[in-house]
């Protein structure tokens, strides 16, 4: 529940490394994540959501868990391993914890996209 | 904390003097009303009155009421038991979009089963078009069930026009009159119905308890079967106790009708004030006018359903978005998307359902903390810097 | 007057404690199961707990409880609901000549509707033969329904070996233990069963509240529907205190089974010895050893059972003759004829069901009255004098 | 009720001008009327039933209605008279009020037959 009273990392960041969004396809929910990536590690990390209580509290926990990951290790977190973290989910929030590492991943991957296409 | 429930509409507490009443039912005067000793016949006496007092505040005859489990039973008996009376005469069965879950999947049930169904749509404030009934008659038709008031957002429907229409022509005519019983009158002449919904709980009477008015002449195949209570109608051990409870609850609501509707329309207007006026980029959704006197049901715009009432619920405020039936569920309203609103507006909407005991002390509460609650989830929403969004709805920016 | 309950069969008076609790969830948790918020949860964690509590008392899991609106409702569930879930496997039903109107009232409107049935005959202590199940059944067998302790004899049915009999083989199992529930030991391991009826209002529970067992994997149908409630399975909202007051029930069931068991039995045994001595031409019904602990019937030649009802009751006792359901009808017993008893003796049937409450003074006070009553009834009969009447049956002058 | 409680006019006569047994087709409940008859006049009458509480109520009013009457008068007593008598009975019980007139019916019958067969 602390990570719905008092989600962390709620916020935008201006000129992120990398940003994923997503829709989540069962319920409609939007869940959008900000990076901050310098040296392969996640240096910052923001998120927006537009989704519910479960949601809100997976958003919050998965940005608490990649601060300072390498991209490796951050895209190794799975919708599970959030639920987790979170002493668990009922059955019918599990899909809303895919938002939020749908939404990681995407990012990791919007992230990768500029840094090819920059070089 | 204080604790503020505006859910009524989903339940209501029951009444201390109904409590006390069934408690003496279940404690002392427990006898099986089928029994012929004393016992069973103070329960039957008991069991007869409150058939007595539920006909009595919707203007029926006590041998037309048939106790069933709920308003759902009732519903469901309304729906099979018409259609499998009447399959010789017709297949096809209309009803409207804004449905309770109730009525509508015990049709698409029987759709399933090879019955015709037309599904008529409602407008942007949630009314049904007489025309729209009109024009889905066919040879066929068996039967029409349009709910009285909705439960989501509380618009009357025009049931006494729709029972003008349908007068005559050998079609069975259902209410589902759940939400509006004890808020607007209810009376099943007025209305021209052939059956109609009730539910206690939704009436400051027990869980578990409704009945289904059958008009005289009607028929119903029975659902339940059994020992034969009810006259046959519906089996099972009758809940004495708690149709007992029902019937005190039809009594009290009766007495209070009109003033509990100027306070429930006094707290509500207050409502509806103070939220358009301290929160921007909201909607009301419902009729204007034609709508029960305790519903307030507003589209927030940017924020989710869940997250404010989970926000409300840790200021120890109890509301719903759709219904209590549905609110553990994904799917947006299907109330609010036949009005034409939006997937993403639709999942932003709250029900506030005022009930008896709400003061203006209540609404004045909500109304401290809920511009917070909304401003706080809007900062946390994508949807709200980028004006982003819906363009297909009612609702713009 | 003194008044005397002896009706247990037909219904129990509610435990105090239970009545309590029912209260406090009437009035203040009063939330809907199905609301997110605070209300709503605090109902929904007892609503389960009271599922445990249920499970706990028949060895079950708590997902396999079902509630319903009571013992008919959940027998009529699962006969219609695997009649329709296992339609395409076969369409033959087997159960057996005694079973309460729930379950055959229901088999016999499955039979209208094109299902085949088979209506097993019992012996003339009102006990169902394995070997009868055996070759009653066919390629097309779906369903097997046979009660656990019956209302009016009280005989109890070899349901783990027809257990053992069906298993593995496909059939559906179904029992209806609403009257030996609390009463004798009901786990549904045991007893091989996969289908279980439950009712509240026999085990000093609420009237109104019942429910099915269903073991994983058993498919049913359900037959109310709606919002979506119990899985699914029925909808309705919850009648959450009646639920929480069965769960309680149980749970006090459970503590005092031995207890229950061994006080009835004293009682019983008293009662059918003091009938027995000073009574003459009276037949005990049912099976002298596999019988629940509270069940006396005895069979009272010359007399008339209603006359001798109303007699009691003018004493200020409460018995029955027959169910409850039917001793509002002019048919004699079915239970009693499918045991080979004529009509005339099965129409002078009297039932006692003794229940927690009743002392040895309650049973000395019947033993005071009846002999005086059957005296006056029997001076009053037209069979008493001419020794005419009934030679096909079992009870002989 | 009182007739029930207190039922009149129950048992027999042992040299009856008429009697009449009847079984009630609807239930199977059992009764008998005797009557004793002089001058056309019934000047006794006594029944005995198997039979329900109404039965036994409806019986004993019609006992007492038809004391003092003469065949003809008898004759005229209906189910629906007796049953008016006792303040009416309910509609699953109306049946139960045809045993005791059907019974009177054929004790008169009975001593109709008796007066023709003995001149
Ligand atoms: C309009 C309407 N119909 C039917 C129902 C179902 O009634 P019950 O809760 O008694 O099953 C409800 C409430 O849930 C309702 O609001
Ligand atoms: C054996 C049996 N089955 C079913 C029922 C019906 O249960 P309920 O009274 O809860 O509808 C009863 C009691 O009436 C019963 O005795
Ligand atoms: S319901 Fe949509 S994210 Fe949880
Ligand atoms: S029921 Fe047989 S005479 Fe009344």
């Amino acid at each position: 529940m602390d990570h719905f009273t008092n989600p962390r990392n709620v916020g935008e960041i201006a000129e992120a490394s990398g940003v994923g969004e997503v829709g989540n396809p069962t319920c409609g929910d939007i869940m959008r994540i900000y990076l901050d990536i310098e040296d392969n590690i996640i240096k910052d990390v923001k998120f927006k959501t537009f989704g519910c209580g479960a949601a809100v509290a997976t958003s919050s926990m998965v940005t608490e868990m990649v601060k300072g990951k390498t991209i490796e290790e951050a895209l190794q977190i799975s919708n599970k391993a959030v639920a987790e973290a979170l002493d668990g989910l009922p059955p019918a929030k599990m899909h809303c914890s895919n938002l939020a590492a749908d939404a990681l991943h995407e990012a990791i991957k919007d992230y990768v996209a500029k840094q090819q296409s920059g070089k | 904390m204080r604790r503020v429930y505006l859910d009524n509409s989903a339940t209501t507490p029951v009444d201390p003097e109904v409590a006390e009443l069934i408690l003496t039912y279940y404690t002392t005067k427990y006898g099986n009303p089928s029994s012929i000793h004393s016992f069973g016949r103070e329960a039957k006496k008991a069991l007869e009155d409150a058939r007595q007092q539920v006909a009595d505040f919707i203007g029926a005859k006590s041998a037309q009421i048939v106790f069933t489990s709920g308003g759902t039973e009732a519903d469901n008996m309304a729906v099979l038991g018409t259609a499998y009376a009447n399959k010789h005469k017709g297949n096809h069965i209309i009803t409207s979009a804004i449905e309770h879950h109730a009525i509508l999947d015990t049709c698409l049930y029987l759709e399933k089963q090879g019955f015709k169904l037309t599904i008529l749509p409602v407008d942007e404030d949630g009314l049904l078009h007489v025309e729209d009934v009109e024009k889905a008659l066919t040879p066929e038709t068996i039967l029409v069930s349009v709910m009285h008031a909705n439960n989501e957002v509380g618009t009357v429907q025009p049931i006494a026009e729709i029972g003008k229409l349908l007068k005559g022509k050998g079609i069975v005519f259902h209410t589902d009159a759940v939400q509006s019983l004890g808020k607007i009158p209810v009376n099943v002449d007025d209305l021209g119905v052939d059956l109609l919904t009730a539910s206690a709980h939704k009436i400051y009477g027990p869980k578990g308890v409704g009945c289904l008015y059958i008009r005289k002449g009607t028929r119903i195949e029975a659902l339940v079967h059994g020992g034969g209570q009810e006259r046959k109608r519906r089996s099972g051990t009758e809940n004495t106790p708690g149709i007992i409870g029902f019937g005190k609850a039809c009594e009290l609501a009766g007495q209070r009708l009109e003033a509990d509707a100027a306070h429930l329309k006094n707290l509500r207007e207050l409502m509806i004030k103070g939220i358009m006026e301290t929160i921007p980029d909201v909607k009301l959704n419902g009729h204007p006018t034609e709508r029960i006197p305790n519903n307030v049901n507003v589209s927030i715009r940017y924020v989710e359903g869940e997250s404010l009432l989970l926000s409300l619920d840790m200021n120890g405020i109890a509301a719903s978005s759709g219904s209590a039936c549905t609110s553990g569920s994904l799917d947006p309203s299907h109330v609010l998307l036949a009005m034409g609103i939006c997937h993403e507006i639709a999942h932003g909407s709250l029900r506030f359902s005022l009930g008896r005991a709400n003061t203006v002390e209540d609404i004045d509460y909500v109304l401290e903390k809920l511009p917070g609650i909304v401003e706080r989830l809007r900062a946390m929403s994508p949807l709200y810097d980028n004006e982003r969004g819906c363009n297909s709805c009612t609702l713009k920016k």
